[in-house]
């Protein structure tokens, strides 16, 4: 389904903190903007970035974020890494369900995130961490 | 990490203006000051204006809803005012859908909104 | 591809009548078309008049409820009209019911339902 | 539970884009019409169709269907194939469940399409493709 892609002008945010969340929020924003996204476009992927950003600190303990240009023939887009080395999720499936939390969230955050990007992909290893990278293309 | 969003009263509403990309603590921040300032002004409308918020993740839309939860429970009612399109698109497909806040295109018609319900309520103008 | 659906102003109304089979992005694209045209023109209402289409599967009919919740957001209301029984019968055995979703029969009722509605948030005609 | 059947006039409908979806929409309704399908059956097998070929390209990553007349001593139905090579379904319980999706679907597709035809068959191979084959007979 992926063809080869270049990845292009790649930038890393550390998330230890508030402050960091808002950080990759902007970083991202810059990015869609750069890249050209829709101006609806460019709001899903920033919202989906800002739940993403905000389980690295609150649930991973922090982490970073690598952000980057991606191209894949003509189409341009925006790829959206985030990292930590918390506890992992033991249950993918549970945690990607509409409204399920372990904290105080409302459980939308995985699965919203889901829906607001053209591609999604979690990895997580208990005990070694989360991975959450994705893709927004421009139309 | 002691500032704060600046919460004005007007006449009987108290009005937030929402000017900048919030960090989560601030936002929770907001949410106590609200409660607090409708017990001590005796308020019966909050506007909250968003017109400048660029994104509402499900942090925000929490707060905004529990912020009208309970301001409706102080027998004060809340009123979001200027949300954009993208935000409003956004919100629902990321599951969040404010059931339980109102909403009015514009600070004024947001204003006029509670006028009305006061008049309603209170059955003077 | 640059295909849209035409979004008319009736008034306070925004009217969109689907008349062929759309495809996907076609679809996507007047849902956000109505979100912005909403908040562009204050509209209160958005009839969408689905009298020729002959299925609702359930990405016409996620969109029919996204809409909806958008237009609630954005302080509009919407009425989906003209849908045909066999397509309310195949939509109920798909297991998507429109909860959310006001219906009338016709146009004429759509209008003056939102036109009520109006009247009795306004308290003016 | 099916007897000796003869399928005829078989037609094949590439699906590669949201066009073709809808032309494999349109194709199916011409069957049901021409096999004498009620106006709620035809509305029905032209949904599950729609639900299907939607799959085949956002899932399957593109395919085809295959539309046929199918008889059956004196009955008549409508029955199609939608194929692809994509990455097939893993768990295919979990695929029928109502609401459960990968992606950013309502999770109503297989499940609902279930509801809607009279038979219906799901063979997928992780690595090697979907096929789904439905049938509606005129009453
Ligand atoms: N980076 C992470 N590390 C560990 N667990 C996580 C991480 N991200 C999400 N989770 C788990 O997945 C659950 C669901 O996440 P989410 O859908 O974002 O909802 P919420 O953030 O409201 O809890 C979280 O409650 C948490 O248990
Ligand atoms: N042709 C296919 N190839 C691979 N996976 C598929 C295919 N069709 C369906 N699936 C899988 O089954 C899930 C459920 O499908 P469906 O019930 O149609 O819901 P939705 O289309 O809303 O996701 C999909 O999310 C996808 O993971």
């Amino acid at each position: 389904m992926t063809g080869p892609r270049a990845v292009e002008d790649e930038q890393t945010v550390p998330i230890g903190s508030n402050d960091d969340v808002v950080r990759a929020r902007q970083t991202v924003r810059t990015y869609a903007q750069q890249c050209g996204l829709s101006l609806v476009d460019q709001t899903k992927l920033v919202t989906a970035a800002s739940e993403l950003a905000r389980n690295t600190l609150v649930y991973g303990g922090g982490g970073r974020m690598r952000c980057a240009t991606v191209r894949n023939g003509a189409r341009v887009g925006v790829h959206a890494v985030f990292e930590d080395n918390g506890p992992g999720i033991p249950d993918l499936d549970l945690a990607l369900t509409d409204g399920w939390t372990s904290g105080s969230g409302m459980g939308l955050g995985l699965s919203g995130a889901r829906r607001l990007v053209d591609e999604f992909a979690l990895h997580s290893e208990p005990g070694s961490g989360t991975k959450v990278s994705v893709t927004k293309w421009a139309r | 990490m002691s500032e704060r969003v600046p919460v004005l009263k007007l006449g009987q509403v108290l009005l937030v203006s929402i000017q900048v990309d919030l960090e989560d603590q601030i936002v929770l921040d907001l949410q106590d000051d609200l409660a607090e300032r409708i017990v001590s002004t005796g308020a019966t409308g909050v506007v909250i204006d968003i017109t400048a918020l660029e994104i509402v993740d499900s942090f925000v839309g929490r707060m905004l809803a529990n912020t009208a939860a309970i301001s409706r429970m102080l027998d004060a009612e809340t009123v979001v005012v200027g949300m954009r399109p993208a935000v409003a698109i956004t919100l629902v497909e990321l599951g969040l859908s404010l059931g339980g806040v109102r909403t009015a295109l514009t600070l004024e018609k947001g204003l006029a909104l509670l006028e009305r319900d006061r008049t309603v309520r209170t059955g003077r103008p």
